[in-house]
């Protein structure tokens, strides 16, 4: 994994790898279409689709009315009728919009059914913040998603990954909600080159170490990396588990890290309360209870609707110094 | 008028309301839980409207949904072994009353959130036109789904994007115990629900099985040839309660009202249509009554001699392995 | 705490009891009203409302469309503006059509106003399965409202509880989400007599216990005292939490009786993955690891959409024996 | 016409335009950051329709709010201040550009889901009613929102009820980069979006102040006399990008039209029925730009002085206590 802000034939961005992983996956077949609001001649509010509606044309490729349960609701129908949509989500919070759709519906009508009907698509969009725009447009509900029965929910949060399982999602039969971030659009990172896939379902660990393990996905990642040469520096070994995959959990990977290492921190960008890294210490506790030396500690957004001025929207979210200290407070009790 | 043709319009609606008494019995013995919904009174436009399309056409219902999928062609006994919660039941017992599905006949389910199945319609009607296929798309559901913004965004979809999908909303005039006049601002005509989305409107006698599947035959008609929604409002009443936790008048409607009413039955009205027009007399109906109780009652015995699906069933279905 | 099903006159319903506290609320303040679907002439879809129509007419009894969204933002709007609305959905699986404004809106409005705004309003119903009503009408969403900041989020299993902590959601300033269940309504119980309140956020220990601590809420806590009669009869004496409010979750009292039990089993109905007893077992852990016998037990949901038929359905949920079997085998293991 | 009178209107619509002119400044000198959407262009929407209401009646709008708060009276130094994130802002620097909130002045707030304030302003026209005022509530949005269930929900639900309040879509013709026609079926004529709730319709050019005035001074009377919603299109154009995160045209739109369009600059066509009515010359304007670029420089001042909020703030005000 490398990240860089070099511009260079083997670096991708995030977004880039997302271009072209929906791109190649376009070409391959022609029952997959994008639809979302600006998806289209806008190329995307952040630019993904760049160049879609050109190759692809209009009728792969729909610009939307802001309705975003009418829309989800449309690609589930056509879902059921055999197509592979793409929703766009403009970011994760307008989903709360769609989510009786997504829940009700897409998440549902296999089991309902009895297995007669099925709904091979992916919704994707930032979920997170990004910087400063409010209470209504930064949060980080995976949580709610995860807690769903019938979703699989994605997170990458690297341009290789994010290709690898946006592929794999694409082409996988059920309802994969895929989340991005506003911030990692721009990041660069080493491509696999042509057509690969990354199994859903599998962690990656970013980092070996041994003696406490990192948990993060997505943006906290790559602070969770940050860390981890910063504690390197101060004899520290962190082995850092990128979930990637948040439903269905690879618990088997940071079971096998934990009881290496015996201590853990969850690094995660939501609410503290109910937030998933509550399930994953739960996960790991009743899995490597015995192998813990110390509680887990997680390291998570505060419990307040996202203040707009950036001093208190900092103290917001977690930065390297919280999860340092975290780290470290954590190795001195056990 | 075609006395073979009229017969068979007689034999599904009589199919439907005699699978609904005999449901209705079999919930009272309890072999049938949960929300029971009956479609009675209402038989002329699912029959009259699933008439007017072919076997490759979607159908889609909300939780009312017996008449729809027995009037696709579902064969009774899968569907009464599902509401029996049985194994063998069109959704394996795990759908039941209000999710009966049937994707061998393009009948893609009932759904349970008032409202929430109009953009799936909007999506299969997107399917069938980007696959270049003629199908069209028949979706059904109450006028209590009107003011919900799952209604609105739909129509704008289809009609923005000109999908070959029929919206019919079967106005029974009563939203479980709300009036029509009391839930939809402009309930005199709701059909202008739809208009400002442009899409065309249309009214039928949704009692009179002739007049619906007349007008849906048109609509259709216009819908394949130059693609685009279309509002059909079929004017109806149920004749039960809002579900079988629901008394048959309530207090939100009279006894007189539910009795005059029943005047307007749309079997009887079917019968008297084919006696004034010397077809049959009601002498020649006694052999489709026996054969529709005889189709009912082997219902009942399929699905009372079905086994309840395995725990291992539990499992199965939650995801597309 | 009495459960019966005997009529008496110091016994009401638990409908019984959330009539009563609407009632004298209404009484007390007219800025009280009731709004939501068959609230009015109809009584209620479970008849909780029965005779508020009559009584306080239809100014402040209001039958809605069928538009959750509207209506919980009309209500939210008018809270705004001095009123303090119940907004009664017909069951919460209708609130997640409601959820944007819910989150977005009651939740965050004072924040995002710098405390100018407040949104004084309980949003009730019933949340999760009765009897085979199916998957979209069969869910326990309390693990989405608790992850968000600005809501608290109350689930009374008594009649006692549900009368004087419907009092104190009504008479609070903040968004309450008040959860009921379908299967509640009938059950029994001694009331306490005239306007008492009970306390948001303080759990209540309804049976003393020494070996083992079980936690529960609403519908699971009968089943959890059911489980504890049981138990006792096997001479193992467990200690029954009934939390009651969930949001804020009273976690002292949690810890105290984990402390001197050093055994936790949660039961709760809704989906294992990402539900409420992760985060109850994270918390538990995280302040109590050292006197903890052995790891937590979760009795979960299954983590299915709701199956219609009645075998599958019992199978999905948690019943006795599952509770039963969990508490002896965490005794043997610890 | 009163000299005065219009001056105070141009000078209000001057304000919005300076203070947003400003703001673009500080958004590239990077003391406002997030999402910055700009009115310029449309002032005459805010300022024409908040001259035709009191105090005491409510205003509620979308992200694109500045306007809409500066016209009710709010002091710039407190948005400014908002907008720079500062302790002493409107919302104490917590609630940013897209949500601004002036409880003195009945300001209820900016929202940034678009469609999502609608039932707000409902609730706002309800507890007004239910409590016997006479207030009225003016709910600003833009044509994006039009096909959004939230929109249709509450247009059905005032209509339904007859609540006071009064929608006003200002239709500046793009949803970000999406032309109405490419987002409203029926993009012609937006006021049948609201036809079919049965709420009565106006149209008005949104460009001239005081046609707007006059035409909300008239549904205001209307409505304060016999109450019940009312929807009014204001067509108007956005002269810059969607948001500062926007190109002033973009590819959707071509920098020809901009022109054009700002050939009816809402300023400009004041200043020009002042002059032809003789009420003042161009000289006279320059006392009221003065006064106007010291207000904003005030602000930017008093906004720039001013602490951030210290850390504790952050847990202030999740909860009424
Ligand atoms: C979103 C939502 N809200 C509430 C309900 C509860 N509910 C079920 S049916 C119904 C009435 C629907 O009436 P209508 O659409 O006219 O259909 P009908 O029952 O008359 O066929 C209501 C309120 C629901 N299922 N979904
Ligand atoms: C529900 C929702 N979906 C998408 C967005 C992203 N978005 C913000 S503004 C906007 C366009 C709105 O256009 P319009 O309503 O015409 O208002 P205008 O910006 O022209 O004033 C979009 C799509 C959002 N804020 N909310
Ligand atoms: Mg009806
Ligand atoms: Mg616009």
């Amino acid at each position: 994994m490398k990240m860089s802000t070099m511009s260079s034939p083997l670096l991708l961005s995030y977004r880039e790898a997302l271009n072209q992983a929906m791109r190649e996956e376009m070409r391959r077949d022609g029952r997959v279409f994008l639809i979302g609001e600006e998806v289209g001649y806008y190329q995307g509010a952040f630019k993904v689709s760049k160049g879609f509606v050109e190759e692809f044309g209009p009728q792969r490729v729909l610009d939307t009315p802001i309705t975003e349960a009418g829309f989800t609701g449309l690609a589930t129908g056509a879902a059921m009728a055999g197509l592979r949509p793409i929703v766009e989500l403009m970011t994760f919070n307008f989903g709360i919009l769609a989510l009786d759709q997504i829940v009700n519906n897409a998440a549902k009508i296999r089991y309902m059914s009895g297995g007669q009907l099925s709904v091979p698509m992916v919704i994707r969009g930032p979920g997170s913040a990004a910087h400063q725009l409010g209470a209504q447009h930064s949060q980080s509900l995976e949580a709610w998603f995860c807690h769903v029965p019938g979703l699989k929910v994605i997170a990458p949060a690297t341009p290789h990954d994010a290709k690898g399982l946006l592929k794999s999602a694409i082409r996988d039969e059920n309802p994969v909600i895929f989340i991005e971030a506003q911030l990692l659009y721009g990041t660069k990172g080493t491509v696999g080159e042509g057509d690969y896939t990354i199994p859903i379902g599998k962690a990656d660990i970013k980092r070996q170490g041994r003696d406490v393990t990192l948990v993060a996905y997505s943006k906290m990642l790559l602070l969770a990396l940050e860390a981890g040469e910063k504690l390197a520096g101060e004899g520290i070994d962190a082995e850092i588990v990128d979930l990637r995959t948040l439903k269905p959990l690879d618990i088997e990977t940071i079971v096998a890290s934990v009881k290496k290492t015996g201590r853990l921190v969850i690094v995660e960008e939501g609410w503290h309360f109910a937030g998933l890294g509550a399930q994953i210490a739960e996960s790991v506790y009743s899995q490597a209870f015995d192998y813990l030396d110390a509680p887990i500690v997680r390291v998570t957004g505060e419990e307040v609707p996202m203040p707009y001025t950036r001093p208190l929207e900092d103290a917001a979210i977690p930065d390297l110094a919280r999860v340092v200290t975290a780290v470290k407070r954590l190795l001195t009790r056990g | 008028m075609d006395r073979q043709d009229l017969l068979s319009l007689y034999r599904q609606m009589l199919l439907i309301r005699r699978f609904e008494e005999k449901s209705a019995e079999m919930y009272a013995l309890a072999k049938i839980a949960g929300f029971l919904h009956l479609y009675i009174g209402q038989e002329a436009v699912a029959v009259g409207a699933i008439a007017a399309i072919g076997p490759d056409d979607y159908v889609i219902s909300s939780y009312r949904d017996h008449g729809h999928c027995l009037a696709r062609g579902t064969d009774p006994c899968l569907v009464m072994a599902e509401l029996f919660g049985k194994a063998t039941g069109l959704c394996k017992g795990k759908g039941g009353s209000m999710h009966l599905v049937d994707a061998a006949r393009n009948f893609m389910g009932g759904y349970a959130i008032v409202g929430g199945h109009l953009p799936l319609a909007t999506g299969l009607a997107f399917a069938a036109r980007y696959e270049k296929r003629q199908q069209i798309v028949l979706c059904f559901f109450g006028e209590g789904a009107l003011p919900s913004g799952h209604a609105h965004e739909a129509f704008n979809l289809a009609a923005l994007w000109k999908l070959p999908v029929i919206f019919i909303c079967e106005n029974n005039r009563y939203a479980m115990g709300t009036p029509v006049e009391r839930g939809v601002a402009l309930y005199a005509n709701v059909t202008e629900t739809a208009r400002p989305h442009g899409i065309p409107t249309e009214r039928v006698d949704g009692m009179d099985v002739l007049a619906v599947r007349t007008l849906v035959c048109d609509v259709v008609q216009r819908v394949r040839a130059s693609p685009g929604p279309c509002f059909i409002e079929a004017t109806t009443y149920r004749f039960m309660g809002h579900s079988m936790a629901d008394p048959a008048h309530g207090h939100y409607r009279t006894k007189e009202e539910v009795e005059e009413e029943r005047k307007r039955d749309p079997l009887t009205l079917l019968r008297q249509t084919m006696v004034a027009n010397h077809l049959l007399t009601e002498a020649d109906l006694k052999p489709v009554e026996r054969e529709v109780a005889e189709l009912v009652a082997s219902a009942v015995k399929f699905a009372d001699e079905s086994p309840f699906p395995p725990r291992e069933a539990l499992y199965e279905d939650v995801y597309h392995e």
